[in-house]
């Protein structure tokens, strides 16, 4: 049923755009706080050229894995930016992750996740507790792995998700910046939630919200 | 104010601005740029690439004209790789630029030292190195105001860009090795301490809002050239005291004596009146003129700009023989023309 | 606002602003720059001023920078008389200019037509010629929208100033005598027009308040170099709507035909990023091009400001073979670099 | 009598001064609304300079004429403007008509108005309800001139003189400009005081305040 896979994928990242659109003045207005404001406006972009690029393609015919090889590249070519980088490798890694595969059952959502935030995590050089978008896809990515492992119904999966990820966004404000932009601010980012994990946040409850 | 009004901006619809600019650029300046490749971010030198040259790539987002593609011409830079407003080129773009200007014997690339300008460039790097292309890269780090000199290598790269691309552009020109362009930039950036001011935001065309406010009495010591905050926020001071705190911070690093040469470069982040810059460059000169050092050249104008933020910075270089020849070196560009 | 809050500058005393400003210019262009005479206020040419030929003397009121000692140098202006801010020179500022670069054959006197100017420029020449100095003026005329076409010597002088400059210059280094140089500066001035469009007023030093309110959306048009009201006040449009009402109102004047060439200008009023100029310039060409007319040379940047005014000019000089020669002779001072 | 004469002057020019310090804001303000914003600054700066030159004189020996001399040559040097000229003008055509005079009569004071109002004129070549200083000047120096011929006495001539000028800025505020830079907004100039008329007006009231 790789038609279906691909075709949830597709519609995964619709969702996402639609809710980066939702927050996209917010999200550059927390950048505004500690960087330079643009981080509505990249993901905006990136996400637009996303669903752009998978509008191009065929999901009858096409994979997972090729449809996050897509997106990692229409990612990326528009929008440069850190963010550009550090997910176009991390849906390239998710690509990988699931070549070969036709279904997006949990184990495939567990390895999704795992291999964007170890993306991110390699390409960024970024540690638990910078401040960053890490913080919010590497506790979502080990909240699917105890989920797979303690058999979680679909629907608590994606909750356990869901909370790693808002818990790790809140998380951000109480962190000294120390990678990215803000990294100079060191103790006057505190108090401000980091805008990349704000978004990698929003981004995750979009993907929960379809419980693929 | 009333949260539906936008800053005003001379543009048309935001989603077309950076094209626009190009199309814009590369038409006033036929003599000297022009496109390159697919994705219409590559500006390249109509006269500098050729066999046997190093190329050089410089870039970075957009908002700093004329950083980037103002320095692209012969002498100077061979193109340029030309991002959204305050975004890194995405690698397509570096690599369509690196292509342009490829002579055979490697590209080196430089850009202001942000993890999007590091991450983007370093996926161009890897993607050329497997089309064999050879590739070095140089992040300026001049910002004394961004980290302490124990993390040099995290500071942001400001105007020192302009230094640091004109040595390494030179050092092509005449037809220096890879590896010698590569050490020579080095060189500069080692040699290159800036630091700025800010006194009020700049507003980014899509969102059409302040990207920070500061009081109407208030300047941002250290501010970054996106608007990133410095290291202190404080009531407005004279020139002379803003001149001096940026000086001091930068004359701490650079360890300059009498007798020795420096070359200064006073920068406008968008809105700030050249009266104001030259009172600045006059409180720098005073400055040296009492070590006894040496002012070999210099610089007062918009060349590192943040859109339209009112403020400016300082930037130093320190120079030997080597890179004085270099600074000399004759170019032909948009924002810089040297020798005649 | 706060009626005690100042617009933020980074100045020292206002009063001695002037004085730090030439010090800073002289200060950083040693090469091109110096002071002479006592008031301090005129600067002349390094190179330039020579016996038996015409001298060129420029000048008006500060806040116009590079307008208009960055002007100052080998092949265009010989020396700069440098009022205070938006405000005339005095006839002995000039006189000390033009005692300066006089080579004995007379000085030609360049300036805006504003009323000050006028006066101040005619009374120097009164006592110039009194001291047996040939003097002509030209008084630039090129803003459109500050007077209509049969009244042409009333209007303003704004950007044009750069094309009527730089054509005397030439003029004058090549060795033109006294008449010649003053007819080529006239013609220079009966091609050029231009017109403006402001988004925010300026400060002036001395008051630290806007000299002029205008809502978060409008913008005017055809405002003056000093924030003098302009023809009309409008809701803000897109680049391409404010240069279409630009370029329109030039070319109704210029009659230029397919074929025929311009030069041009995109002027930055102070505040207004690279990035808008470029955009305005965009369209300035795409206009040119669908008309056939030929851009034999372009300018985009800040050239005649009005302190930290956000808006922008566009300046078309319609050009023959001896105006076009002109415009291309080489020459070097701070604000343009021409030739090699 | 000739140090009363100078000093009389001198004091004339102390008083104009601090009146120009006293109104500096508000006649840049109304610069600014139909010209460029600089009229209370370049007055200051040229009346400053004014009583800077006379504090170098020797008035004990200097005539009533060296001293209007003085004081055009310093307002000029200093100011440049439109003003300087205008002013510099007047007041050494104030010069002309003193010299010889040692008393300031009223037939004196008569002649330096005149001298002042018709240099003005001449200098910048513009006619009564053309919104300048001049229709302020000339009202003055005519009302003085009738005052004499009326053989008014001096607090009736100095009064007859201040109504003239305050009366006749008034008016510029109904006059299309036609001269100087507020001579571009051509009908939006009405309703506006012209700022030369109302610091003249000014000048004006500070001699009168003297009663010379
Ligand atoms: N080294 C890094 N690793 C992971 N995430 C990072 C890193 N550096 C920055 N980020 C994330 O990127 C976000 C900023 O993205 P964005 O504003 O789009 O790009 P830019 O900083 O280039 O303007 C930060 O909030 C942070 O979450
Ligand atoms: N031709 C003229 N004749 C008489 N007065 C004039 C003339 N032109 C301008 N003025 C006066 O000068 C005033 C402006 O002076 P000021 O602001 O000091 O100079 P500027 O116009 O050079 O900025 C006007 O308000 C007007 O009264
Ligand atoms: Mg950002
Ligand atoms: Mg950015
Ligand atoms: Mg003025
Ligand atoms: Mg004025």
């Amino acid at each position: 049923m790789s038609e279906i896979a691909a075709r949830t994928l597709a519609r995964m990242f619709e969702r996402m755009s639609e809710v980066i659109e939702a927050e996209k003045d917010h999200l550059s207005e927390l950048d505004g706080a500690i960087g330079d404001g643009d981080h509505g406006i990249t993901m905006s972009i990136g996400f637009k050229a996303v669903t752009t690029a998978l509008a191009g393609m065929n999901l009858e015919t096409a994979s997972p894995s090729d449809v996050m090889s897509t997106a990692a590249s229409g990612f990326l070519d528009a929008v440069g930016a850190s963010t550009g980088p550090l997910y176009a490798t991390g849906f390239r890694r998710a690509a990988q992750a699931l070549s070969g595969r036709d279904t997006l059952d949990l184990p495939a959502c567990r390895d999704m996740l795992t291999a964007i935030s170890e993306g991110i995590r390699d390409r960024g050089k970024a540690q638990r507790g910078d401040k960053t978008m890490l913080d919010v896809w590497l506790p979502a990515a080990e909240a699917a792995t105890v989920a797979v492992a303690n058999n979680l119904s679909r629907p608590a999966f994606w909750e356990a998700v869901e909370t790693a990820a808002e818990n790790g966004a809140a998380a951000t404000a109480t962190m000294i910046a120390t990678k990215g932009r803000a990294a100079r601010l060191r103790e006057r980012s505190l108090g401000h939630a980091d805008p990349g994990a704000v978004s990698a946040a929003a981004l995750i409850k979009a993907i929960a919200s379809l419980q693929p | 104010m009333n949260q539906e009004v936008k800053t005003k901006k001379l543009i048309n619809a935001p989603e077309n601005i950076i094209a626009e600019m190009i199309e814009g650029m590369v038409g006033a300046h036929p003599d000297m740029l022009r496109v390159e490749g697919e994705t219409g971010r590559a500006v390249v030198a109509v006269e500098g690439p050729r066999d046997g040259k190093v190329g050089i790539v410089v870039g970075g987002g957009s908002g700093h004209e004329p950083a980037f593609a103002g320095y692209v011409g012969r002498g100077l830079a061979d193109a340029a790789a030309v991002g959204n407003v305050f975004a890194s080129p995405s690698p397509s773009h570096i690599v369509e630029a690196a292509r342009a200007v490829d002579g055979g014997v490697g590209v080196v690339m430089l850009y202001g030292n942000y993890t999007g300008d590091v991450l983007n460039f370093t996926m161009a790097a890897e993607e050329l190195e497997q089309a064999g292309i050879a590739v070095r890269h140089v992040a300026v780090a001049d910002d004394v105001a961004s980290a302490p000199i124990e993390r040099k290598s995290e500071r942001r790269g400001i105007a020192g860009d302009f230094f640091v691309f004109k040595i390494a552009g030179a050092a092509a020109d005449l037809g220096e090795p890879l590896a010698r362009v590569e050490a020579l930039a080095q060189a500069a950036n080692d040699a290159t301490r800036s630091m700025g001011v800010a006194l009020s935001p700049c507003s980014l065309p899509q969102t059409g809002k302040p990207n920070f406010t500061i009081g109407d009495d208030e300047m941002e010591i250290g501010m970054g050239l996106h608007g990133e905050p410095g290291i202190r926020r404080q009531k407005l001071a004279t020139a002379d005291e803003v001149t001096d705190e940026l000086v001091d911070a930068i004359l701490g690093e650079l360890q300059v004596e009498a007798g020795q040469r420096v070359a200064v470069l006073v920068n406008g982040l968008g809105a700030t009146s050249q009266i104001e810059l030259y009172v600045i460059f006059r409180r720098v000169k005073q400055r040296l003129d009492a070590l006894g050092v040496e002012i070999h050249a210099s610089w007062v104008g918009e060349y590192a700009t943040s859109l339209e933020m009112a403020g400016a910075s300082v930037t130093m270089i320190k120079l030997d023989d080597t890179l004085q020849a270099l600074l000399d070196h004759p170019c032909r560009t948009p924002a810089l023309v040297v020798g005649t």
